[in-house]
């Protein structure tokens, strides 16, 4: 095919030297010379450049792989590639194995946080050329990998629902004789960005604390907690007992301000400051019935 | 095996709704999703929902403006209960919760939008999508409803007497990705099929990778036909290298569209002589293709979308989130450049054939959503108009299945008396078949006339022995080469330009993919989270679906809607007031034809000539 | 059926370097407040000698007759370790005061967007009053 | 609602009280170290200074109630950090124990100490 593609090498395993003829896929690239996309190929000899990726991986079924290692792929660089395409391509041209969560390819779905260079970060949001290479792709920390870059993300759902993500009022009437409850344009700021948010898990996989107590609510929770206390429409009783919940022996008081969800957040989402709201409003509250 | 009442497969904002509303109607529901439910494409709508909410608007109007979008290949009945219940069922989702931008006053926003006579898309920001999403999936958590998510549904347990309208749907069947272990789960009352869109068909699309017609292929294979598939929408402003839809608010707001020569080709090349760049979708998607093909698209393979003269601040202000998307996904800074842009598919009108409550041919088996088809869109879906039919019509889908009485449909559905066959068209090659011996039919998805338990039973024998064969095999075609093909043949010849040598050189091409699919095997030997497994099988379901979509641009010689024919460029309203029908009949797809339904409840809509 | 894998401690500390200011800050804000309360037991420790220095007790220094209290501390003033350590004190002490502040900032929601710029002039100025306050603590001792 | 509200929810009050008495120690940790390192040296500290300034009732109020507080800061921060640091049950309530024995004998000692320097012992 061509010859900026350098095959795939397994790195991190030579003790096993049979594993690595096994695992190598570079016979399938050779043959495989079809399944470029014409396009690819064309700009990458336009471009005549390649990203080096180093990914994770690890299956606990198959030999070879039980022990975590890292697999280098070099990948044809196309302007405007992003990390999930650069994994996209090394899993449909080089290994067909590679495994990762992806959906959207749009940064909605949130499947694809990826421990990137050091940081959590959406793959299909982050632009391969901003990057120091070898790009180094690790599943999330603090989660159990499952395989190469897919965590378990259980642990993080019942963190969400935990905190009772829906709306309470009991009376929702017939569909019928509905009424449109009125809410400010104001009161809808106030809980915009917390509503972004996307289950992607960066920021739980982030915080340290998180990391430490298992039963820290994390701050995807809090901030999924936030948007309902915040919101007017819910009244004040079901507002109390959403700060009941928060303010728990696991819950807002563990977070030590340190920041990194916010910074890793995808969505922008100021989840430190709606973490330290929350606190507030629990001191405020509690101090009423001093 | 697991025994619910009712078994909703997929858990987008079809599924959801579906999933609530059995609930609600007493039924033991659970939700079985290849993705985990927030990560359904539905997260990606941005524009809005249609309902008509305000004074001086009503839903008559709503269904006019549906049905003339529909270029009149909507039915009156799905079209009206649409625009009737669209209301109601967004204020519910008010009252659950869903975050809607608002007004002055505390009342819901809404903004206009291309077709409609009323500004009546309700929205929630620019992520419409991702709130109706999330405060459904919400519901669902309130309420308990089990999901299970990660699990991939493989096929329908449906009973294989001769005709469809016989048989019987008693679940289906699925696979835990995480471990890969092949399960049964047995549906007491019945199967809501709401998989979504199939826009993996085509390899430039704004649906997401999970979006490959998998209900699609199921139902079709276990007998209910799929319906005017050759509708597909084009989007004409997605970005070349993932797809990213580039909302029309940047036409909307004065962004221009330049060729590589940078003329304003719109205008200069008399595209669209009044409206420019605004002109609908069809006809800027099909003006930019032009240009490509004609030599003039940058790096022949786009235009551009430019928006600097707007300025800075009125960028920053209407337009921020585009150039955050242009910047995340295409590297592009849209306050220096201009942005690239080319059309994308978008949307599939048609899908499996329903009536007003989601039923198909098949007892027991319903579908909603994307891929349903009831049919409200008709020949082309007007913007805002796809999120309301997966609440309304998920909604009746779930109470349906609930067992809850809705009245008699006017929609009818299957092969009928009042159906006409296909007869006209030459077809370059069989369809369904891949030229070599396949035998069984239906009897390939496991079907067999026994009770609920046996059917069941014998599907997940039939998976575990398809999956076994697939994972054992040890060399041969790998999907992603075959799937790179089928994309391929689909973009180049039914894209949005279609004539009768390229349809059918599309067909031969899938074909060859279908015959190539007999020798596909998996690589990655495990069972543990295998998306290589996952992925073998949905391209067989893209291979089906494709097909159809091949087929319908095949047969149906005219243009209307979003469908275009080279030698055809005409509306034929005297032939062509008609569905299209597609139905795997033991192998070999019959197609056939059924009357669209112009009579509404008040009044009947006589086709008209389609401008804005 | 399937197993997963847990990476462990690696990810907690193996990745200092790929620590942000955010997460530096609240360890160093921890390591300075054990610091202080452990100096405080130590303090109170020997400003007890000032419980024998009430009842007149005293001791030889250098041929002369000194209160136990004054002498102690004196006699702790008088070595370089002291004032080194001296200096340490002040160091974690003044970076606790000030992050504190910072973290007071952060409680009440002032200055969120600053918050890193916020620790490194933490940082820059707990140096600052440290190394303006050398000649201060080190004058009249020997080393 | 049927539970009963109690304003004394752990983490809480534990939480503002470490902010309260934050916002107090600057001003008085400030006010101590500028006293004994700039104004008085510490070399230069004598049993006859420090009991001069004792006198003053104020600043041996001041210097109690600094004591009172640095030690709750101090320790409740220690005790938070272990809580963090996911201590649970029995042990965590034997380490509130010992910190809490601690810290009231520091205390008790600390006034006991400032008593003397007062020359009232
Ligand atoms: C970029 C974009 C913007 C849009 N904007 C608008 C808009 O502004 N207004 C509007 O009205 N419409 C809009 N649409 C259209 C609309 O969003 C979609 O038609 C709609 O969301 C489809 O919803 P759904 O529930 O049918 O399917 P999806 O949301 O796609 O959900 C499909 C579900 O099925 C599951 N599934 C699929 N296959 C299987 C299987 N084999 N086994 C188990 N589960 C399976 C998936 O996991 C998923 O949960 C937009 C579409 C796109 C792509
Ligand atoms: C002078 C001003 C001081 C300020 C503004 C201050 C501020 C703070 C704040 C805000 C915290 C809470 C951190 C958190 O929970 O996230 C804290 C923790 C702490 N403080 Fe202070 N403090 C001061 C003085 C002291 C003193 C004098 C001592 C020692 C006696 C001390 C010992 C501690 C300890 C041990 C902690 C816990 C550290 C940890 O998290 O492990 N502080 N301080
Ligand atoms: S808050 Fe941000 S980082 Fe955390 S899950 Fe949501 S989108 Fe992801
Ligand atoms: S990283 Fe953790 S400590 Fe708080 S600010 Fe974020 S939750
Ligand atoms: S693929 Fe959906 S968020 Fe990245």
């Amino acid at each position: 095919m061509s010859t900026q593609q350098a095959e795939p090498e397994s790195q991190e395993a030579p003790e096993d030297p049979a594993m690595k003829g096994a695992e190598s896929p570079a016979a399938d690239e050779q043959t495989g010379g079809g399944m470029v996309d014409d396009h690819a190929e064309k700009r990458a000899e336009l471009e005549g450049e390649t990203v080096h990726i180093k990914v994770f991986r690890y299956d606990p079924e198959v030999e070879g792989k039980q022990e975590p290692r890292f697999d280098d792929f070099h990948v044809p660089f196309e302007k405007g590639m992003t990390v999930l395409d650069a994994v996209m391509y090394a899993r449909d041209e080089y290994d067909s194995s590679l495994t990762f969560r992806h959906s959207c390819r749009q940064a909605v779905c949130g499947s694809d946080a990826f421990f990137v260079n050091g940081k959590q970060r959406l793959g299909c949001k982050t632009q391969i050329s901003d990057l120091e290479q070898p790009v180094r792709i690790e599943p999330l920390p603090h989660q159990e990998v499952v395989k190469d870059l897919v965590v378990d993300m259980d642990h993080f759902y019942d963190q969400m629902h935990t905190v009772e993500p829906y709306f309470q009022d009991e009376d929702t009437p017939a569909t019928e004789d509905l009424e449109e409850q009125r809410q400010t344009p104001e009161n809808r700021e106030k809980i915009k960005m917390s509503s972004r948010c996307i289950w992607c898990g960066a920021c739980m996989s982030s915080c340290n604390i998180a990391a430490g107590d298992n039963e820290y609510l994390g701050p995807a929770a809090i901030n999924k907690a936030y948007k309902f206390a915040m919101d007017d429409r819910e009244d004040e009783q079901i507002k109390e007992h959403r700060l009941r919940i928060l303010e728990q022996e696991h819950g807002v008081w563990r977070c030590q301000t340190q920041f990194s969800c916010t910074e890793v957040c995808p969505k922008d989402i100021p989840l430190t400051e709606h973490i330290q709201e929350l606190k507030r409003e629990a001191v405020k509250k509690n101090l009423k019935f001093w | 095996m697991y025994e619910h009442d009712v078994i909703v497969v997929g858990a987008g904002g079809a599924g959801l709704r579906a999933a609530i509303a059995a609930h609600e109607a007493g039924a033991d529901v659970a939700m079985v999703s290849k993705l985990h439910p927030v990560r359904s494409h539905t997260g990606a709508a941005e524009g809005g929902i249609n309902a008509a909410l305000q004074e001086g608007d009503d839903w008559e109007l709503h269904a006019y403006d549906t049905m003339k979008g529909s270029d009149y290949l909507g039915d009156a009945p799905a079209v009206e209960t649409l625009a009737k219940n669209s209301p109601e069922e967004t204020i519910n989702l008010e009252h659950w919760g869903m975050p809607f931008s608002r007004e002055e006053d505390g009342t819901v926003s809404q903004r206009p939008f291309g077709g409609l006579s009323y500004p009546r898309t309700t929205y929630a920001g620019a992520e419409t999508g991702h709130h109706l999403l999330h405060t459904m999936y919400e519901q669902v958590v309130k309420r308990g409803i089990q999901v299970y998510d990660e699990w991939y549904v493989m096929n329908l347990a449906t009973t294989d007497e001769a005709d469809p309208n016989d048989r019987e749907c008693h679940g289906v069947v699925a696979y835990d990705v995480q471990s890969g272990n092949i399960e049964g789960f047995k549906a007491n009352q019945g199967v809501v099929l709401a998989t979504g869109g199939p826009g993996q068909a085509f390899d430039h699309t704004t649906n997401a990778v999970s979006c490959t017609g998998d209900g699609h292929a199921m139902a079709y294979r276990a007998g209910a036909p799929l319906e005017d598939m050759e509708f597909i929408q084009f989007h004409p402003t997605s970005l070349p290298s993932t797809g990213v839809l580039i909302s029309e608010g940047v036409r909307g707001e004065g962004g221009i569209l330049y060729n590589s020569e940078g003329e304003r080709f719109m205008f200069e090349h008399g595209y669209a002589n009044n409206s420019g760049e605004l002109a609908s979708r069809d006809v800027v998607a099909r003006a930019e293709l032009t240009e490509v093909d004609e030599g003039r698209g940058v790096e022949d393979e786009y235009v551009h979308l430019d928006m600097r003269h707007l300025g800075e601040e009125r960028i920053m202000d209407r337009l921020e989130n585009i150039l955050h998307l242009a910047e995340d996904f295409e590297g592009v800074d849209g306050l220096v450049e201009p942005m690239p842009v080319k059309p994308g598919q978008h949307y599939a009108m048609g899908g499996i054939e329903v009536d007003e409550n989601g039923q198909t041919c098949v007892n027991g088996l319903y579908a909603a959503g994307e891929c349903a088809c009831v049919s409200v869109h008709g020949g082309n879906r007007l913007g805002g108009n796809a999120l309301p039919e997966l609440i309304v019509f998920g909604k009746r889908a779930g109470r349906h299945a609930a067992g809850e009485d809705l009245g008699d449909p006017e929609i009818r559905t299957g092969y009928g008396d009042d159906v006409e066959d296909e007869t006209e068209t030459d077809l370059p090659v069989t369809p369904g078949d891949a030229g070599v011996d396949t035998s069984g039919g239906v009897a390939a998805d496991g079907g067999v006339t026994a009770d609920a338990e046996g059917v069941l039973e014998r599907t997940v024998e039939t998976a575990r022995q398809r999956v076994d064969r697939l994972m054992d095999k040890e060399d041969g075609v790998q999907h992603a080469e075959i799937r790179a093909k089928l994309q391929k043949a689909m973009t180049d010849y039914v894209n949005v330009f279609r004539t009768e040598e390229g349809v059918k050189k599309a067909l031969r091409l899938i074909r060859e993919c279908r015959q190539e699919y007999q020798d596909v095997y998996v690589d990655d030997p495990s069972r543990t989270f295998n998306t290589d497994l996952q992925q073998t099988i949905e391209t067989r379901n893209l291979i089906d679906v494709a097909e159809t979509i091949a087929l319908g641009a095949l047969v149906r010689d005219e243009f209307r809607g979003a469908h275009w024919r080279k030698e055809h460029q005409e509306r034929k309203d005297e032939e062509w007031l008609k569905h299209t029908l597609i139905s795997w009949d033991d192998g070999e797809p019959s197609i056939f034809y059924r009357p669209v339904i112009l009579e509404g409840e008040n009044k009947t809509y006589e086709p008209k000539e389609r401008s804005y | 059926m399937s197993q997963s894998y847990n990476r462990g401690l690696v990810e907690d500390f193996g990745r200092w370097k790929e620590f942000s200011a955010g997460m530096w800050a609240w360890i160093f804000h921890k390591f300075t407040g054990w610091v202080l309360i452990g100096y405080l037991f130590t303090h109170i420790a020997v400003l007890s000698t000032s419980i024998g220095g009430a009842q007149g007790e005293t001791t030889m220094v250098g041929g002369e007759e000194l209160n136990v209290y004054t002498a102690t501390l004196q006699g702790l003033e008088g070595l370089f370790l002291i004032r080194l350590l001296e200096v340490g004190l002040l160091a974690v002490a003044v970076f606790h005061i000030l992050n504190g502040l910072r973290l007071l900032m952060v409680d009440l929601g002032v200055g969120l967007e600053a918050q890193d710029k916020s620790f490194y002039a933490s940082l820059v100025l707990t140096g600052a009053i440290t190394v303006a306050s050398v000649p201060t603590f080190l004058t009249g001792v020997t080393i | 609602m049927a539970e009963r509200y109690s304003s004394f929810t752990p983490g809480g009050t534990g939480w503002f009280l470490q902010r309260i008495t934050a916002a107090f120690l600057v001003v008085v940790l400030a006010f101590h170290f500028f006293l004994l390192h700039f104004v008085n040296h510490a070399y230069e500290v004598t049993f006859m200074g420090t009991q001069t300034r004792m006198q003053n009732v104020g600043y041996f109020l001041t210097m109690v109630l600094f004591l009172i507080t640095a030690t709750f800061h101090g320790v409740n921060g220690v005790y938070n950090a272990l809580v963090n640091q996911g201590l649970e049950g029995g042990r965590k309530k034997a380490v509130l124990a010992v910190l809490t024995l601690a810290s009231v004998a520091l205390v008790a000692q600390g006034i006991y100490v400032a008593l003397a320097m007062r020359g009232m012992i």
